[in-house]
């Protein structure tokens, strides 16, 4: 058993470690010209390049790919003999970078052509002096300093330099002389909790994807509840009834929602019960935070909609799983010992025909968040969902890739919790 | 030559007749089938009708926006005054008969974009499964663990992704819809492959020599077609309600030929003043989803039994 | 009334008098060059009448509705979008958070007319080009420091700072930096300006130019310093945005206590369908920006009540002129031919604007030139097309791609255009794109169309998309690269003319220069709509979707 | 006490109803044993489940009456067939493990029999149960009951069933192929004990079996069912040894005796197949395949008999019909008889051969390619040579390795150590490195009839495609040479453009002798090529299998489990135990003394059919161990019978692996007692049946 989920625990690794491959690979396709979007279209090639180098993006894809999986930190501190700290702005509560010198964390802006150290105090106070002589003369005989500076790179400076470089700061690219000449953008990797920053936002992904993720999961995990003792009680009845008319009635409302898409259904939802009727609230407003617990009322209708899908799929899984095994010889052999049927459909039936279902309702995980998606943006709930498919059509890499994590995370994680659970409910395999 | 042996050719003919009759006597012996095969040749015939005379030009503007069904406009009229009757047979082309492709929108392929998509992904998955399922050993893991990744997205994120990376365009969702086909099509195929490998014809073939290559294409992918065809049948349904989906947020197909899914979404706007204008394109989405599954649902039931 | 006024506002009254400009051009005019609102009304010799003001607005109502009440909350469905330096703001959503905590130095009103608000009074020289700001005394920021000279100060230097990034920047043109800034008292700010402009008031109304407290670090979710009637409570990116009422807010309200009404306003962050569904179901009480599909949802809702304002948005169907077919004037002017104006604006915004020329000019515009709307003629086109195919060689249709976003009214737009042009000689493929694909390349394909957003003179928009810069390139944003020597000759005169009768002759000659040679056929001006429940009053349509909630109260 | 009268039962399908058994009428006396023989598709296990009334959705008695104790049990309500199913009645099913619910503890399973029969307390059925087990000679009877029945072996597992349908003693209990899936020796450990139960209760048993042997052993009355009807009933004796219906002359007839070698015997096998429902004739239903047949029988339905000696025929003409005056209709598909050249070259030939598996280790170490490497010694060290132009018979039970000796000499799989030789070629290595000559030389015919056919190809294009890969005939010739093999295996050319889901079992097991052939092949690999199908097509294949290897001097490796088949069919015999030789050399000395003692207890549980056949057996203990950790020493002393017979009760054979005994001729034993104590055992084996 051990042994069993510790196999499945390095394949759901190994698995998450491709899909970050592919996520990125996909994402790296996918982002077109980040400096377009950042710049816009009439940034001149020079400025692009620039903002290219200060976002680390002139280093080859498999470094940047490791960069963003498992940090950058490694990397940069090779390059200078100070640590590379993280310690959060006293303000915003933002992770930000430092380098420790002398115990004391300090970080680097070049001022009319002069290194200043910021340095901060114990107390939060930040004080600034001249860097003084730090620079170290290099292979090619040019003084140059590899610091931290305020934007949480990793910089090299080269003293003396009359390059001009261009600098990217909040109100545009400007022109610098004697800039920094390269760039490590200073990064902890998604594997550590770090997923960057926002493109859309300006902020750290991990501080929003987390709260969405809990709606999304009050909203999925409800319907999750609710739909499946209603499928699978629906399933056994109709497998059980094979062919009959109760079975021919279940199989047909199931399909009809299977086949009718998630938003067809909550359209039609909000229209009669929402609008027309005015039973239920229409959306799924949130007025505040926590206006899930407030009014939890807004949910039923999104709920509703992620049950209607569902409800098809499980319970016709279930349906076959049932008719199979009801043909089985173990149940013939319970009849003809003169078992009753109650006792044959529940004692011997039920736990068998439960099995298949289970891996199969949880390799559909995947799907309920894919509806989730759609019923979040349909009902403007603020989940996880609605925050990919933003993020998706903005073309925001990090929250993209954060939050498509987190998905694949939970899908896989799902599905080794239904593999654990068939292993367990499954005594040829526990007892093996 | 003497008349005593008949060409060859003439000898064979019967055998394929045989072969015609009896996949026409499965589906004809299953109730569920033929009524899931008329419902899509229902959709295939007002699609092929659509291709030559709808009532009025689908993308025409003749008419007021948002008219309830009448006389003039069975169902109705769209939000630009278009006929929705005549965009929803119109509709039918893009998902089943007709492809744009990408690079110039005139240009036209037949077969639609659900089943290029569904033949890209039972083409793909169908090869990486076999190769899974009858190499084994380390190729199946390397295989099965690359798909699980795949599968482990969930499909609407990955359209997402894949769509805001390439852009709409048929060719793109034919695409999406072939990456997250093939690794549930590779997983089937794999274990029929499996299975398959299990028969002593396919030892036969190995006893002779014969390449991996063949006995996987040969010997084995034409005895998984049965349960393969079924598959790709139930994922054209997955498909057209993907592309529904796509529609729905806003990145489906292209306009101004109508899609459902698109028609859906620009309906959503108008739902007060106009709900059947959404009704008509969902229902459409939902029988031809329906007349697919059932079909597959009897084929796959009659294919059982046959094999039985 | 001590108050000085400009001698070209006396002008003005003259010709209004003699029936030469319309009332509303009067008040427009004199307000612009610093007669106070008042005087100005008193001038053009009638009592106020209409919802100039937003405060004048919800008095008005009140009187009718008997009584006002205070307290309640409005929810807003619009996009809580990130904000940080306010002198960044890019976005009228954003600016429109901001605005409830943070306000300016002058107002224009849904009339286009430009108020003081948080000045007094500003004169300007008769040059127009010294301009004299005077502040309200007695504003506090919420923080409780008094609003003084030093704040405005430091709001411009944000704004002139190029390391902020401020679109002010460029807006302000005309000042050298903090150097044509100056401090006259602690109440009073005079900027001397390099060139003469009359738009300086308007200017100050442009949604980035809020006024900053002196101690303000660079975010504002983090220090919501303003002198607004609201305070940030709560501010989540793309979720939600709360704000409550101040209680020592300097404006006073009808009732003799300082505004606001409101005890509380709540932003969330939905898309529209779902902020229309929520506002029928009564989740929310308004949206943001409602399309004309919206509009079409909710306005016949007996609980709702619609205000409309006409604007100078548009969507422009902009060829290039630097790429074929467009280089042939011919080719554009069938374009334009094929534009069934009404149908077009029924099919895709209800019906709900005025018809345009073809010129970046709109009614609203103060110099407009009345000209005659052209008519749909595909006969025309198609004559115009077949001469040109038959000098090129080309086949009719001539086939063309037009691209645009799936956004507001373009897809619709665009259906519309394609099947009217048809029988006009075009057969054009869509390429409908995401907002943001198109707005990746916006300026660069041969036929798209681009929406326009209102901007309340006549001469801003011009500039940015029909010249060329100094070195006779295009300027950045002509997506066309149109530029018409004759064109920018008289639209450089015309920013230099006061006279508003003169302006309106030079106006005509740019809006034929337009129909007869120009790179756009836009087919109607929008309206833009409030929708909100009939229990708020004091509600105002503003031509540029700003939220004047100060001065809304809710019926209890 | 049971007494069935013209029971005609029938399927709804779609279109018709298809009547699976037509007018079948037997009684059964208390204790009595009655046996239900017959070919697949003859209704036999229909009988079994009509008699409990139970035939799924779409089965039901159409006419007829089932007298059980005195009551018809057509037409009762499934509430009081209920209290006598597992009651009154119980029945045992043909596999196992598919009849006790893999989820539920045996405990349970069992239980239930009785609290919901007897209304009996938990803990008194615990004790039944416990005595039910112990009563079929379960041991750990106790513990079992908490197990799940895949921890248990598929021989206990009938145990098992058995001891479940004797829970309530009931009156009747129908046995249903309960040793068709068991290996023969735990097949005849089975049979022991239900001929033991039938000695200590009164049960009456129905036997269904196709396997005359087992029937013989078992049964004191024999019904022979052909095509839905009972076309013969009579004692066991009398079937045996004075059948009248033509029918069951045949059945005989085409069984191998465990005596009869291919020199000395013949084959007769029955023409034809057994109709289908919907193609049965007019009249005699075995008219299509009857030598007597008259005109008479193609339009009149025989009636069921009473012959002398309470027989009961259905024949017309059985009173005219002497067995013993039979002779061979003159189109009998029949071997010729050769004698096995003497002196042949060596074709092929293995020294030492091994074939280890990796297995993947449980620990958590192995996990990550650490730990002990385990494997499973399929073939450890096994020497061989065959001959051209004769025939190796390996034997062995399943697991015993044989099937992989086979792969490796076909080079499916590669050899791990050891010399593998054809004629002088070196062929270790597997497909990949053999040549094509080399691939062409050696064929294979293969054990199962549903899968040696590609169902997507005709059966002319699957013998086609050898052809056209080794092109052994120019490319325009391949459909004559095609046409000219299935002639060779006696079908006509019109099965060139039929599909596989067309053909009969015996058909198709033709076309894939005819596709083996059609390389010219020098060795012929048969995997237990007749042992999925009936007796009668058994006998053809057999037959035909003779005829090719005697027209084309072919050689073979012929594998089974069935040491009759062998001794019929081969020249020299290998038994195989757990991946080694225990015994190989010419069949007569295999089949006579000196015995390895596995080859002896593999003898003594062949079913005789033969109801005075010896009754003296020697018997295997417990079940075969695992091949990944054999037992030390002699691997067969875990079960060896004639260990004791060993001077300190066989310490040795546990400690010293014994070394291969000459006992002339070819025959080598591998043990350690001496052949001159294996050659006076005390067996009857051989002298059963002859």
């Amino acid at each position: 058993m051990a042994r069993f989920f510790l196999r499945n625990l390095f394949s759901m690794f190994i698995t998450m470690l491709l899909v970050s491959a592919v996520l990125f690979f996909l994402l790296e396709v996918a982002g077109g010209d980040v400096t377009v979007r950042l710049l816009g279209v009439f940034a001149t090639p020079a400025q692009r390049d620039s903002l290219r180098r200060q976002l680390g993006l002139d280093a080859p894809a498999w470094q940047r790919y490791l960069d963003w999986l498992a940090g950058s930190d490694w990397r940069a501190q090779q390059m200078t003999p100070f640590p590379l700290v993280t310690m959060p702005n006293p303000q915003t509560g933002e992770p930000g970078w430092w380098a420790v010198v002398d115990d004391t964390l300090t970080r680097w802006r070049l001022a009319d052509g002069e290194l200043i150290a910021m340095q901060r105090t114990a107390e939060g106070e930040e004080t600034t002096t001249p860097a003084g002589d730090v620079w170290t003369i290099d292979d090619a005989g040019n003084a140059i300093f590899w610091g931290v500076d305020v934007n949480n790179n990793l910089v090299k400076w080269v003293r003396g330099s009359d390059v001009d470089v261009l600098v990217l700061s909040k109100a545009g690219v400007r022109s610098e002389t004697g800039g920094p000449q390269q760039y490590i953008p200073l990064r902890k990797g998604i594997l550590r909790g770090d997923a960057g920053m926002s493109l859309q936002t300006n902020r750290p992904v991990s501080s929003t994807v987390f709260s969405r993720a809990a709606n999304s999961l009050i909203l999925a995990g409800a319907a999750f509840l609710l739909v499946m003792p209603l499928a699978l009680v629906f399933g056994v009845l109709a497998g059980v009834n094979e062919g009959k008319l109760l079975d021919r009635i279940i199989t047909i409302t199931g399909l009809g929602f299977t086949a009718t898409p998630e938003f067809v259904i909550g359209v039609f939802l909000i229209l009669i019960f929402g609008i027309w009727l005015r039973w239920l609230p229409a959306t799924a407003v949130f007025l505040t935070g926590d206006a899930i617990f407030r009014d939890p009322k807004i949910l039923v209708l999104p709920v509703l909609t992620l049950m209607a899908a569902e409800f098809g799929y499980v319970s016709r899984i279930t349906r076959a799983s049932m008719a199979e095994v009801m043909q089985s010889p173990y149940i013939r052999a319970a009849f003809i010992k003169g078992v009753p049927r109650r006792r044959v459909i529940f004692r011997h039936a039920l736990r068998n025909a439960l099995l298949a279902p289970i891996t199969v309702i949880m390799l559909q995980i995947n799907w309920l968040i894919g509806g989730v998606i759609v019923v979040e943006v349909l009902f403007g709930i603020p989940g996880l969902g609605a925050y990919i498919y933003d993020a998706a059509t903005f073309g925001d890499f990090n929250a993209v890739a954060a939050a498509a994590m987190l998905t694949v995370f939970v899908a896989v994680l799902t599905r080794l919790i239904g593999d654990m659970l068939y292993t367990y409910l499954n005594p040829r395999i526990r007892f093996a | 030559m003497t008349t005593t042996t008949a060409p060859p050719e003439l000898e064979s003919q019967p055998g394929r007749l045989n072969r015609l009759r009896e996949a026409l006597a499965i589906v004809f012996s299953s109730r569920t089938a033929v009524v899931g095969l008329a419902i899509v040749i229902f959709w295939l015939a007002i699609g092929v009708i659509s291709l030559f005379w709808t009532p009025y030009p689908p993308n025409a503007q003749l008419f007021d926006p948002n008219l309830p069904p009448s006389a003039v406009n069975v169902m109705g009229t769209d939000h630009l005054g278009r006929d929705t009757w005549s965009r929803i047979m119109a509709g039918t082309q893009v998902v089943l008969l007709k492809t744009r492709l990408a690079t110039d929108p005139r240009v036209v392929i037949p077969g639609g974009v659900a089943i290029w998509g569904v033949i890209g992904a039972v083409l793909v998955g169908g090869l990486l499964g076999v190769n899974a399922g009858y190499r084994g050993g380390a190729a199946d893991q390397v295989i099965m663990q690359v798909l699980d990744a795949f599968i482990a997205f969930p499909v609407i994120v990955l359209y997402l992704v894949i769509v805001t990376a390439l852009g709409r365009g048929d060719v793109i969702v034919i695409l999406a819809i072939t990456v997250t086909g093939a690794p549930g099509v590779a997983r089937l195929v794999r274990g029929l492959t499996m299975d398959i490998k299990t028969h002593d014809y396919i030892r036969a073939a190995e006893t002779r020599g014969e390449s991996k290559w063949y006995v996987m294409l040969w010997e084995t992918l034409p005895n998984a077609r049965g349960p393969i065809l079924v598959d790709a049948m139930l994922r054209v349904g997955y498909a057209i309600f993907a592309i529904g989906t796509l529609g729905f947020l806003g990145l489906g197909l292209p306009p101004p030929d109508p899609d459902w899914g698109s028609m859906v979404n620009d309906a959503r706007k108008y739902i007060y003043s106009n709900p059947l204008a959404i009704l008509w394109p969902s229902l459409a989405i939902a029988t031809l989803v329906i007349g697919v599954n059932l079909f597959a649902d009897g084929l796959r039931e009659e294919i059982t039994r046959y094999q039985r | 009334m001590s108050e000085r006024i400009h001698p070209l506002a006396l002008q003005a009254a003259d010709k209004l008098e003699r029936g030469r400009i319309s009332r509303r051009d009067f008040l427009r005019y004199a307000t612009l060059l610093g007669v106070s609102v008042g005087t100005a009304y008193a001038m053009a010799a009638c009592a106020p009448a209409g919802a100039p003001a937003a405060s004048e607005a919800a008095a008005g109502e009140a009187g009718a509705a008997g009584g006002i009440t205070r307290g309640g909350t409005l929810r807003k469905g619009v996009l809580v979008q990130p904000v940080d330096h306010p002198a960044r703001l890019s976005w009228l959503e954003g600016a429109n958070a901001v605005r409830l905590v943070n306000e300016y130095l002058t107002e224009t009103g849904p009339d286009n007319i430009t108020r003081p608000y948080l000045l007094e009074s500003w004169e300007a020289s008769d040059d127009v080009q010294t301009w004299t700001l005077k502040l309200r005394q007695g504003i506090k920021f919420n923080n409780g420091d008094e609003l003084t000279a030093d704040d405005v100060m430091y709001s411009f230097s944000q704004w002139l700072d190029p390391e902020v990034g401020s679109s002010m920047l460029g807006l302000l043109s005309y000042l050298d930096g903090m150097n044509s800034v100056e401090k006259v008292d602690d109440y009073t700010i005079r900027l001397n300006l390099t060139s003469p402009n009359i738009g300086v008031p308007e200017h100050l109304f442009h949604y980035p130019a809020v006024i900053l407290h002196r101690d303000f670090q660079g975010d504002w979710v983090k220090q919501p310093i303003g002198t607004g009637a609201f305070t940030l409570e709560e501010y989540i990116e793309s979720e939600r945005a709360i704000f409550k009422a101040r209680p020592d807010y300097w404006r006073m309200g009808e009732d003799g206590k300082p505004l606001p009404y409101l005890d509380e306003i709540v932003m969330v962050s939905v898309d529209k369908d779902a902020a229309v569904a929520a506002i029928q179901a009564g989740q929310l009480d308004t949206l943001f920006k409602p399309r004309p599909s919206d509009f079409l949802a909710l306005k016949d809702n007996p609980d709702l009540q619609v205000k409309s304002v006409a604007t100078a948005n548009c969507f422009v169907v902009r060829m290039r002129v630097d790429q074929e077919p467009w280089d042939d004037n011919r080719v554009r002017t069938a374009m334009k031919m094929c534009q069934d104006r009404q149908k077009i604006l029924d099919l895709s915004y209800n019906g709900e604007g005025i018809l345009s020329i073809d010129a970046p000019f709109s009614p609203v515009h103060p110099a407009y030139a009345e000209r005659p709307i052209p008519a749909y003629d595909p006969e025309g086109a198609r004559a115009l097309l077949e001469e040109y195919a038959a000098e090129k060689g080309v086949d009719l249709p001539l086939k063309v791609t037009l691209a645009t976003k799936n956004d507001l009214s373009e897809p619709e737009i665009a259906q519309a255009l394609k099947e009217l042009a048809a029988p006009g000689g075009f057969e054009i493929a869509l390429d409908i794109t995401e907002p943001n694909g198109y707005w990746d390349r916006w300026t660069e394909v041969p036929l798209g169309i681009t929406i326009w957003a209102h901007r309340p003179l006549d001469t801003m928009t011009p500039p940015l998309a029909y010249i060329a810069d100094a070195d006779g390139a295009p300027v950045p944003w002509n997506e066309t690269r149109w530029v018409d020597p004759e064109f920018s000759e008289k639209l450089a005169q015309a920013e230099l003319t006061l006279d508003i009768e003169a302006r309106r002759q030079i106006i005509g000659d740019l809006e034929d220069i337009m129909q007869e040679r120009g790179p756009i056929g836009n087919s109607y001006w929008t309206n833009e709509w409030e929708i909100f429940p009939k229990s708020f009053h004091g509600v105002i349509a503003h031509p540029s979707n700003f939220d004047f909630f100060y001065a809304v109260w809710k019926q209890q | 006490m049971l007494d069935v009268r013209n029971l005609t039962v029938g399927y709804r399908t779609r279109k018709t109803v298809v009547e699976a058994l037509r007018g079948v009428s037997f009684d059964l006396q208390r204790g009595e044993a009655l046996g239900i023989v017959g070919e697949s598709g003859c209704g036999k296990s229909t009988l079994g489940w009509s008699v409990v009334n139970f035939l799924g959705a779409n089965g039901f008695i159409r006419e007829g009456s089932i007298r059980f104790e005195g009551e018809d049990l057509v037409g009762r309500s499934d509430q009081e067939l209920q209290q006598l199913r597992g009651n009154r009645i119980a029945m045992v099913f043909q596999d196992p493990m598919q009849s006790l619910n893999p989820s539920l503890r045996l405990g349970e399973q069992m239980r239930e029999v009785l609290t919901y029969h007897q209304q009996m307390s938990t803990e008194e059925a615990t004790t039944r149960c416990i005595q039910a087990l112990e009563r079929v000679h379960m041991p750990d009877a106790a513990g079992v009951l908490d197990r799940y029945p895949h921890q248990i072996s598929g021989g206990q597992q009938q145990r098992v069933v058995i001891a479940m349908a004797l829970l309530n003693n009931p009156s009747l209990l129908i046995m249903d192929e309960p040793t068709t899936a068991l290996d023969v020796t735990v097949e005849a450990a089975v049979l022991d004990l239900v001929a033991e139960l039938r000695r200590t209760m009164d049960t009456a048993i129905i036997f269904i079996s196709h396997n005359l042997g087992v029937i013989a052993r078992i049964c004191d009355r024999v019904a022979v069912m052909y095509a839905g009807e009972v076309v013969e009933q009579a004692t066991v004796q009398q079937i045996f040894h004075a059948p009248q219906h033509p029918y069951t002359q045949g059945l005989i007839r085409c069984v191998p005796r465990l005596g009869a070698d291919k020199t000395s015997s013949v084959l007769y096998p029955i023409p034809g197949r057994v109709p289908r429902p919907d193609e049965r004739p007019d009249g005699c239903l075995f008219s299509t395949r009857c030598q007597y047949v008259q005109e008479r029988c193609r339009h009149e339905l025989p009636a069921l008999r009473q012959m002398p000696g309470n027989a009961w025929v259905r024949c017309h003409f059985a009173e005219e019909i002497d067995p013993a005056e039979w002779t061979p209709p003159p189109d009998a598909e029949i071997a010729p008889q050769t004698p096995p050249p003497a002196n042949a070259e060596r074709l092929l030939c293995g020294e030492h051969l091994k074939k280890y598996y990796r297995v993947p280790g449980t620990s958590l170490a192995s996990l990550f390619g650490l730990g002990e490497k385990k494997f499973v010694k399929a073939v450890d060290d096994v020497s061989f040579v065959v001959r051209k132009g004769t025939t190796l018979g390996i034997v062995g039970e399943s697991g015993s390795g044989k099937s992989t000796l086979v792969k490796s000499i076909i080079g499916l799989e590669s050899i791990d150590g050891g010399v593998l030789e054809f004629m002088g070629v070196d062929v270790r290595g597997d497909l990949s490195k053999r040549t094509l000559e080399t691939i062409r030389e050696l064929q294979m015919v293969f054990q199962n009839p549903d899968s040696t056919m590609n169902p997507a190809y005709t059966v002319g294009q699957q013998i086609a495609r050898p052809l056209e890969r080794f092109k052994t005939v120019p490319r325009g010739q391949v459909r004559d040479e095609v046409v000219r093999l299935l002639r060779a295996v006696r079908l006509n050319r019109t099965y060139y453009d039929r599909f596989p889901r067309q053909l009969s079992g015996g058909e198709k097991q033709r076309v894939g002798i005819a596709r083996a052939l059609a390389s010219h092949p020098d060795l012929v690999l048969c995997d237990e090529p007749v042992s999925a199908l009936d007796v009668s097509v058994q006998a053809a294949i057999l037959n035909l299998l003779l005829e090719v290897q005697h027209e084309n001097n072919t050689t073979m490796i012929f594998i089974a489990h069935d040491l009759s088949v062998v001794r019929f069919i081969a020249d020299d015999v290998a038994v195989m135990y757990l991946g080694q030789l225990v015994e190989s050399g010419p069949v007569d000395a295999i089949y006579a003394p000196p015995h390895h003692p596995y080859t002896e207890a593999l003898l003594s549980a062949v079913p005789v059919p033969d109801p005075n056949a010896n009754s003296t057996r020697v018997r295997l203990e417990g079940n075969a161990p695992s091949a990944i950790n054999p037992p030390s020493g002699c691997r067969f002393h875990t079960r060896c019978p004639r260990r004791v017979l060993m001077p300190d009760g066989g310490k040795r054979c546990e400690t010293e692996a014994p070394m291969n005994q000459d006992a002339g001729d070819g025959h080598v034993i591998l043990c350690h007692l001496p052949l001159e104590v294996l050659r006076h055992l005390e067996s009857g084996v051989m002298q059963a049946g002859m």
